[in-house]
């Protein structure tokens, strides 16, 4: 299925996301869209009072100040995509690794469960099933059949829609085209209301992405780790009015 | 060969507490040896059951968390890493102890090892299978964990050799067998007297485990060729393994675990929690079999200014690792040191400098040491600490990390609980019947240090002298 | 005697590791049996009446799936050719209850497998590559055991170029 | 999948479902595989086909595409071509699924046997049901006693049931539910006929005015909770992104004024904590303060300066706790501005001044001269067809409030009640429950077993939205003339059956001018006809010969609009003749007694709790609190403080009409003098994942003694005090309490 | 047996054993005719008898370099084999490979030493052998084949030189 335009590991794309905090309210939209598409389970009030819920994006809220001057500044956080992933080379049977697009694989049905790459992720953005998600029926007829459905025991975590990256990549072959920017777009950046969230190619310098990524707001998530993210946050402006 | 040595006979009494000066036939001690092996009395099979009712429960918990998942255990994101990591840690410490005292103590022809260095060894093996236990029993799909092993598949995949679990499940294989070859190799020529001096089942089992010993010069010869061998080659084996172990978390980014003291300080630390546990066991064995003439105060004397040494050893690196991240300051670790200095983690934190710093400055005394229950509470104190040690290490560091809002609690479960009970029951209960079954102090060994012992007279002194003998 | 002894326990030893390193399963002994269907639909009947794979499995030019013939399709033909014929009369009694066949699948994928029948059928690949000769049975079964290796054989032959991107673990796991 | 296939034409082959049933494990799934008897035409096995409709999750009206493979719905997306959400879809859009799916609806027709009390049901052949319905309506003396009550209730079954009525010769429906109600939205429309209306205007069903977020410099927005809940969050969403980095004249700036920091608030540039009720006060001050200093650049103020006659600053600064300068440098920025827009939002509609500051507010945009210009007020374009022009409009509380009045005096014989669920959203002193004992016969339409539908008689469940039909007037936030198709994405699962059918099959059967009123076969006949009320509108984006054409045109598109932008400028037409007025605001309770505010507001994830039955929603986080799963009281620090109580303490909260009890979220973001509640836990009834969980702020809210008739719902006008427990009860947050509230480390 | 003669003698202590072995030698007869068995490991030379040579040494090294090759052939070799594109990251990179190759080289150091020391002493041998279990309790068994004409010589110096005990064994199992 890869494409024979863009073949080798080098002129294949390097999908990055960038997230616009300026723009981004904090709606929750992505993490649903996230659920909806990647059969992420619900995990109940007591799992999720005890850390154990499941978002593969989650919006962080960090609060500056006091009243009456207090605000809240609000983060989307999903996994960071890192070149230099401290995930990847502690996986004993390698069920996360780096592909040749610069994603950060994690490949369910590899895991055997040990958790080593969830210590090793200073972002902790990996989640881990358990136990066996639960899909009271009929909600099972909404599972989507391009993503596997984990079972108990499984490190799981976002994977930029992979099965959209290749649906995409899949259906413009069988069309003999290719990709065109802003074609492919994983579920919380389809749906995002203020369109906060760009996906892209970076090895493409003209995608929007490419281009917010080099906007002067632009920054990376603890970038002084250096694990060289490929998600890139774009600064909330601070306002031009006089307020 | 005993009355043959005047000078021996009229051995002041202050020599009378070494062993090896001991005016023993042979033979007596054969049976001393033999005697508490063969009768065991009701107390024993108590015992035996209870530990194996643990063990029997543990497996059941075992079980249940395999059949409901992870989750039946306390851990949760971002505690990733809870009381199995480390009870694991803690037993592999543990086995370090018994390399440490035959290799270690037989190179530098320390005499004072020659009682104890079977019981060290078994110490080891066992800590090892234990320690063993727990990368199977942390892993969410157990039943996958043969990915592991790089077999040809036809999957096409091979483990990943980069990841410090791959060294770490080989690391502790290659100690547990050179432990296991280690340990027998010495037993042999015990098995043959045990061969000889039994019938039943035991004779065929010491029969088959004695290889057909007979003694002669050629078979002496090598057998001590090979132990020197051994003990070159196992040293830096049991090194490797814990330095390997404080890799698992050195190589992460994880605050507090992102430390290159961290080698040296956990081997330091296994030697310390060894040796504590093996002067604890001794003291038990003893009481328990009766063997009170061959583990003498010599003996804890000697262990215990050891365990003080690597108390004081422990102490040193724990400073040296805790200054540098004080003076360092970094956020998380701030907030950690907080935490532990006056935080939640602060009950732990007390808890374990305390029972590791208060038994070096109890062993400085030679009353101390020489006083079995003194000495049993004062190591059994070593080892909570360092249990403790371990659970901050691994759990207090992973509720903090550099998102705030990522930050977690823990609270552990009875499975875990259970499971880790089980560990320690299991080792008890092997123990328990090994020391039955072998020989528990190497005879051979001590006959060999009666052999190069004598009375030497300087001026009016009469001291004991050994001979200095290849 | 007893070096005699040793040498055998290393021999077998060796046999164990040299065995170990050379077996290579043989998938086609693993292939399941055919399972029985509602009907015992005759494949070979139907290649040799000429009719192509992709008449009643039409979908798997564009699609995942390549999919079963709706039973107006079956109807279609058997309205009048061989509906004297005793399978035929099961399918028309299907038919005139409305009521669906439930076949058993027959090629089967584990569920953590992502396949698509399109990209396949557009790279060339012909039906008999993967599903054997279906013309020459009578009931259809799957010919190889459909394991991780048997697809990596094929995806690692293709040009070096593809090959990298074929042999990506996310290919198929998602 | 066995299971589900209850119908050939969901007899798909299960092929494409791969590894979506047994999760990871070796083993293959060994499922029969079940080929269409009849392929429908648009299906192709394993591929996924998109459907355009319209989501029903609020009144909004956003379009929607949802992804359907072998008959099953797996996921919705915004529709890009619709103009009111451009492609976005919030996190309620999405989780319609959990709706069509959810594992508590509602299977077939039920009636109650034995009474309203013991909750006997009974499953019912639909046909029995409607002998029932119509031996009941035959029977009735007089047919004016029969009653529709309904909440959020697609355009076209509200068109449908009011000439249903009114050829039956009762009342017209009434359309009250709490969503609209937070939203204010009958008072939004009260405002825009107040000021815009013509003499003549339809008193039903004004348009609502819309405010051009997304070219705005400067907003001020008064309590519009415009990114969560308010009218079309998802169309204000997007233009709020456009307002941020999108615009030319570069980043527009946005002031809040409300007690409790919103997520709205959260996003603004400024917070303006105001003291609840002196909202209008403000708004009366900043316009003075332009209009006597004759601030902007929009010419003289002369003649607006009547609007503002003794005004004074100084008082204003001091009742609502705004310093003057604070007040003069918001007037400047508003002023100053080219841009600049005043929004009125819905929780002003819960005071009892609300009105009045709404006027206030509209004032400041009319005083600027920003009607009608770009960044700041427009009126929609109607639809050139009457069908759609009468777009739903909702009734005040008070026509609620009357109907209620009519059933308790057996006015009553028939109610029809249509999602809504007013035994849960209206407070208990409304008297819902008991009006509900006088009425003979109760008939919910409810897909879901909720609060109101365990007293009714019959409980005829509708089609779920993406199974059903019908056609939604969009919400303002379109910049074009929009009707909202909305057409089945999937076969029914259950044996329901759509209303407006029902309602059809009812008057055929009635026979008489009734069925003269209502002549279509089935409510797809109704749909295709009123769609061709278009056919040939040459600005619309799409035309065609035959109706049949246009028919499939419209669902293909999921719906109509026109091709070009298109928004009406209003017109002044109802000036206010003497100076504004905003009177001080009436809360019930004692100010000593009850110290805080009581502060309501819709959940972003539940609104008004008709989320709660959807399992995303109640694990979604609340984005200021991170709460999930339960209700929770938000205190000011300060506030935590003097009752010694912190996070996880619950505390119970006792306003003069009731109390409740939940845990508390310590929340830097709200007056010390307020407490904040979210709406839409506390449900009884409502299935699994919502019963029994969290408590009903509602029951809090007390009537505000000698409120006039024609009242809105005063839901923010009751006054509360906290009371601790001494029991804690940890509340499911994402975030972490050993981390809460400090910057991010590094 | 025939043309030689085996005795065995008791002794109690080194110092006459070694006495008498001297006078052995002296009657003319080879170290290679004479096993000392003893409970209790006497140092070489301690009863005048040579040292002989031992492969031990060898067999270890020999051991350890195998190791050393098997570990970087896992470490190195093998990813290569398997190998998995991770995305420019290498595949196999130096200080991981170090810490396999050391354990494994320690690994079979360990084994092939011991393999290699049973290996020397032939274990493991159950056959009958002259053994008497008096050694076990301290006494050293001097067991020696000479021919009968010295038999009177022998056992004149093996009592002279104060054995405890001196008899012709029989061969018994272990």
């Amino acid at each position: 299925m890869a494409q024979d335009v863009k073949s080798s590991a080098e002129a294949s794309p390097r999908w990055a996301m960038v997230v616009d905090l300026d723009r981004c309210t904090g709606c929750q939209a992505c993490v649903i869209a996230c659920h909806a598409e990647n059969n992420i389970p619900v995990v109940g009030e007591e799992q999720a009072a005890y850390g154990r819920w499941m978002h593969w994006i989650i919006i962080q809220r960090y609060w500056e100040g006091e009243y009456p001057n207090v605000k809240a500044r609000l983060m989307p956080v999903m996994c960071q995509q890192c070149t230099q992933a401290p995930c990847e080379p502690v996986c004993p049977v390698f069920a996360t690794y780096h592909n040749p697009e610069g994603l950060n694989a994690q490949i369910y049905n590899r895991c055997i469960g040990t958790r080593f790459c969830g210590s090793a992720c200073p972002y902790k953005v990996r989640t881990f099933n358990w136990f066996e998600p639960e899909f009271p029926a009929p909600l099972t007829e909404q599972l989507n059949p391009d993503v596997t459905v984990r079972s108990r025991g499984i490190m799981e975590k976002c994977t930029f829609c992979i099965q959209r990256i290749r649906r995409a990549e899949m259906d413009v072959k069988a069309e003999g085209r290719q990709l065109a920017d802003g074609q492919v777009q994983p579920a919380c950046v389809q749906t995002c209301p203020p369109s906060a969230l760009v996906f892209g190619d970076l090895n493409d310098p003209n995608s929007q992405a490419s281009q917010l990524a080099r906007s002067h707001r632009s920054f990376r998530l603890l970038d002084e780790l250096g694990t060289d993210p490929a998600v890139i946050y774009l600064k909330g402006g601070e306002t031009n009015v006089p307020g | 060969m005993s009355q043959a040595d005047p000078a021996r006979a009229s051995a002041p009494s202050e020599y009378g507490e070494r062993l090896l000066l001991e005016a023993r036939q042979d033979a007596d001690i054969n049976q001393a040896v033999l005697q508490p092996m063969l009768q065991t009395g009701r107390g024993f099979w108590v015992l035996v059951t209870i530990l194996g009712a643990l063990v029997a429960w543990g497996l059941y918990a075992w079980g249940y968390l395999v059949y409901w998942g992870i989750g039946a255990s306390g851990k949760n994101r971002p505690v990733y890493w809870t009381l199995f990591i480390t009870t694991f840690v803690f037993w592999v410490g543990i086995s370090h102890a018994g390399t440490m005292i035959s290799a270690v103590l037989r190179l530098l022809k320390a005499d004072w090892r020659r009682p104890i260095t079977r019981g060290a060894e078994a110490m080891t093996a066992f800590a090892l299978m234990m320690a063993g236990l727990y990368p199977l029993i942390h892993l969410g799909r157990v039943w996958k964990f043969y990915w592991m092993i790089p077999y040809p598949n036809n999957r096409l995949m091979w483990p990943n050799f980069q990841s410090p679990l791959m060294w770490d499940m080989v690391a502790i294989f290659t100690y547990l067998i050179g432990s296991t070859l280690y340990l027998y190799l010495a037993l042999i020529p015990d098995m043959a007297m045990a061969r000889d001096y039994t019938g039943g089942w035991r004779y065929r089992l010491y029969r088959a485990l004695a290889l057909g010993w007979r003694g002669t010069e050629g078979e002496w010869h090598k057998l001590h060729r090979a132990l020197g061998i051994f003990s070159v080659a196992i040293i830096p084996i049991f090194l490797s393994v814990h330095s390997i172990v404080s890799w698992d978390f050195a190589v992460t980014i994880q605050p507090r675990w992102h430390s290159t003291i961290f080698a040296p300080y956990f081997v330091v630390g296994a030697i310390y929690s060894g040796l504590s546990a093996l002067a604890s066991i001794l003291v038990l064995v003893r009481r328990g079999m009766r063997l009170q003439e061959f583990l003498r105060a010599e003996h804890f004397n000697a262990l215990g200014r050891l365990v003080m040494i690597a108390g004081m050893a422990w102490t040193y690196f724990w400073f040296a690792g805790f200054l540098v991240e004080w003076y360092g300051n970094e956020p998380v670790t701030r907030e950690l040191i907080r935490q532990e200095v006056a935080g939640h983690l602060a009950p732990l934190f007390y808890l374990q400098m305390s029972a590791n710093l208060i038994p070096v400055g109890l062993l400085a005394f030679k009353k101390v040491r020489t006083t079995p229950v003194l000495l049993l509470a004062a190591t059994l104190l070593v080892n909570v600490g360092m249990f403790t040690e371990r659970a901050l290490i691994v759990i207090g560091s992973l509720q903090r990390n550099d998102m705030p809002f990522n930050w977690g609690t823990y609270h552990t479960t009875w499975v875990e609980v259970s499971i880790v009970v089980m560990t320690f029951a299991g080792f008890a209960l092997l123990y328990a019947l090994f020391s039955r079954i072998v020989p528990y102090v190497p005879v051979w060994e001590i006959k060999e240090g009666r052999l190069r012992y004598s009375m030497r007279r300087i001026g009016r002194l009469l001291v004991p002298t050994a001979a200095e003998i290849e | 005697m007893s070096r005699r002894r040793v040498l055998i326990i290393a021999l077998i030893a060796l046999a164990l590791l040299g065995g170990g390193a050379y077996i290579r399963i043989n998938r086609t002994s693993l292939a399941s049996a055919a399972p029985v269907q509602p009907i015992p639909f005759n494949h070979r009947v139907h290649a040799q009446a000429g009719v192509q794979c992709l008449f009643c499995h039409s979908s798997a030019l564009r699609s995942d799936v390549a999919g079963l013939p709706s039973m107006q399709k079956c109807m279609g033909c058997h309205q009048t050719i061989a509906a004297d014929r005793e399978p035929v009369k099961t399918l028309t009694d299907y038919w005139q209850r409305q009521e669906p066949i439930h076949w058993q699948p027959v090629n089967t994928m584990p569920d953590f497998v992502f396949f698509s029948h399109q990209p396949h059928l557009g790279a060339g690949l012909g039906c008999e590559g993967c599903h054997g000769n279906v013309g020459q049975m009578d009931i259809a079964r799957q010919p190889v055991n459909m394991d991780m290796g048997w697809c990596l054989d094929c995806h690692l032959k293709q040009p070096s170029e593809k090959a990298a991107r074929l042999v990506d673990c996310l290919l198929c796991h998602k | 999948m066995k299971r589900l296939s209850r119908r050939d034409f969901l007899k798909t082959a299960a092929v494409a479902g791969v590894g979506v049933f047994t999760g990871i494990a070796p083993t293959v799934r060994r499922v029969a595989l079940e080929p269409f008897v009849r392929p429908p035409e648009e299906e192709l096995p394993g591929r996924a086909t998109w459907f355009a409709s319209t989501c029903r999750q609020c009144p909004a009206g956003c379009g929607i595409l949802v992804r359907v493979i072998n008959g099953r719905a797996r996921k919705i997306e915004g529709n890009p071509a619709h103009p009111l959400n451009r492609g976005k879809l919030c996190a309620r859009g999405q989780t319609g699924l959990q709706v069509l799916y959810n594992p508590d609806r509602l299977k077939n027709a039920v009636r109650q046997t034995g009474g309203r009390e013991p909750r006997q049901f009974k499953p019912i052949q639909w046909t029995e049901a409607l002998d029932q319905l119509v031996s009941t309506l035959n029977g009735l003396a007089d047919r004016s006693r029969v009653a529709f009550l309904g909440g959020l209730v697609p355009d076209h079954l509200v068109a449908l049931v009011s000439s249903f009525l009114k050829a039956l010769g009762a009342p017209p429906p009434v359309l009250f539910d709490l969503h609209t109600t937070l939203e204010g939205r009958a008072e939004a429309a009260d405002l825009a006929r107040r000021w815009f209306g013509k003499p003549q205007g339809q008193v039903q069903g004004f348009p609502l005015p819309m405010y051009d977020i997304a070219r705005a410099q400067v907003i001020f927005s008064f309590g519009a909770n415009l990114l969560e809940t308010w009218m079309s969050p998802v169309s204000q969403s997007y233009d709020y992104g456009l307002m941020r980095q999108g615009q030319a004249g570069g980043r527009g700036f946005l002031a809040q004024f409300e007690p409790r920091l919103s997520m709205t608030a959260a996003s603004a540039d400024k917070w303006i904590p105001v003291e609840p009720g002196t909202e209008g006060l403000i708004a009366l001050g900043l316009g003075r303060i332009i209009v006597e200093d004759n601030l902007g650049h929009v010419g003289s103020h002369r003649d607006h300066a009547y609007l503002y006659r003794n005004v004074s600053v100084s008082d204003i600064a001091q009742a609502s706790g705004v310093s003057i300068e604070t007040l003069r440098k918001l007037a400047n920025v508003f002023a100053d501005a080219d841009r600049s827009v005043a929004i009125p939002g819905g929780y002003l509609a819960g005071l009892s001044n609300g009105a009045q500051t709404m006027d206030t507010v509209m004032a400041l945009n009319v005083v600027m001269r920003r009607l009608g210009r770009e960044g700041g007020v427009f009126l929609p374009h109607q639809v050139p067809a009457e069908q759609f022009t009468s777009s739903a409009s909702i009734s005040p509380f008070s026509e609620a409030q009357s109907l209620i009045e009519r059933m308790k005096a057996g006015q009553v014989d028939v109610l029809f009640i249509h999602s809504t669920n007013p035994v849960y959203e209206l407070p208990g002193w409304a008297g819902f429950v008991e009006a509900l004992d006088k009425v003979r016969l109760v008939v919910s339409f409810s897909s879901f077993m909720d609060e109101t539908a365990i007293w009714a008689d019959l409980v005829l469940p509708d089609h779920t939205y993406l199974e059903g039909w019908g056609y939604q007037g969009v919400s303002p936030g379109a910049d074009r003339p929009a009707v909202s198709g909305q057409q089945p994405v999937v076969r029914p699962l259950y044996d329901t059956r759509s209303t407006a059918d029902v309602v059809l099959a009812l008057a055929a059967r009635l026979g008489g001018q009734v069925a003269q009123a209502l002549p279509w076969s089935d409510e797809v006949a109704f749909l295709e006809q009123s769609s061709t009320q278009l056919l040939g509108t040459s600005s619309g984006i799409y035309d065609a010969r035959t109706p049949d054409g246009f028919w499939s045109r419209w669902r293909q598109h999921g719906g109509w609009w026109t091709e070009k932008p298109l928004r009406d400028e209003p017109e002044v037409s109802g000036m206010p003749t003497g100076p504004l007025q905003v009177s001080p605001a009436a809360f019930v309770g004692d100010p000593q007694q009850y110290p805080f505010h009581l502060a309501l507001y819709p959940s972003l994830a539940l609104t008004d709790g008709r989320g709660a039955n959807q399992p995303w929603l109640q694990e979604m986080p609340d984005p200021m609190t991170t709460g999930r799963w339960n209700t929770w009281v938000e205190l000011n620090p300060v506030t935590a403080r003097s009752l010694g109580v912190h996070d996880n303490d619950v505390v119970k909260v006792i306003s003069p009409q009731g109390e409740l009890e939940a845990a508390v979220v310590v929340y830097p973001g709200i007056r010390p003098d307020a407490v904040a509640i979210p709406v839409g836990q506390g449900h009884s009834d409502y299935g699994r994942f919502a019963e029994r969980r969290g408590s009903n702020p509602l029951s809090l809210v007390a009537p505000l003694l000698g409120q006039a008739p024609g009242l809105p719902l005063q839901w923010a006008a009751t006054r509360v005090r906290v009371e601790g427990t001494g029991r804690r009860q940890e509340l499911a947050r994402l975030e972490s309490l050993d981390g809460a509230g400090r910057e991010k480390l590094r | 047996m025939s043309d030689t003669l085996t005795l065995m003698a008791l002794f109690q202590e080194g110092t006459q054993t070694a006495a008498a072995i001297d006078e052995l030698h002296t009657l003319g007869i080879p170290d290679g005719q004479m096993t000392v068995i003893t409970g209790v490991p006497y140092p070489e030379r301690a009863l005048g008898r040579h040292v002989e040579w031992l492969r031990l040494p060898q067999i270890v090294i020999a051991g350890a370099l195998s190791g050393l090759v098997f570990g970087f052939f896992l470490a190195v070799i093998t990813p290569h084999l398997y190998r998995l594109d991770v995305g420019g990251h290498p595949t196999v990179s130096i200080a991981p490979t170090v810490v396999i190759i050391f354990v494994f080289t320690m690994m079979a150091t360990i084994i092939w030493t011991f393999l290699g020391v049973l290996w020397e002493m032939n274990f493991p041998e159950f056959g009958p052998k002259y053994y008497d279990k008096l050694v076990t309790d301290g006494y050293l068994a001097v067991v020696l084949d000479f021919p009968p004409a010295l038999e009177n010589q022998v056992r004149q110096a093996l009592t002279t030189h104060g054995a405890h005990n001196v008899y012709r064994p029989e061969k018994q199992p272990l």
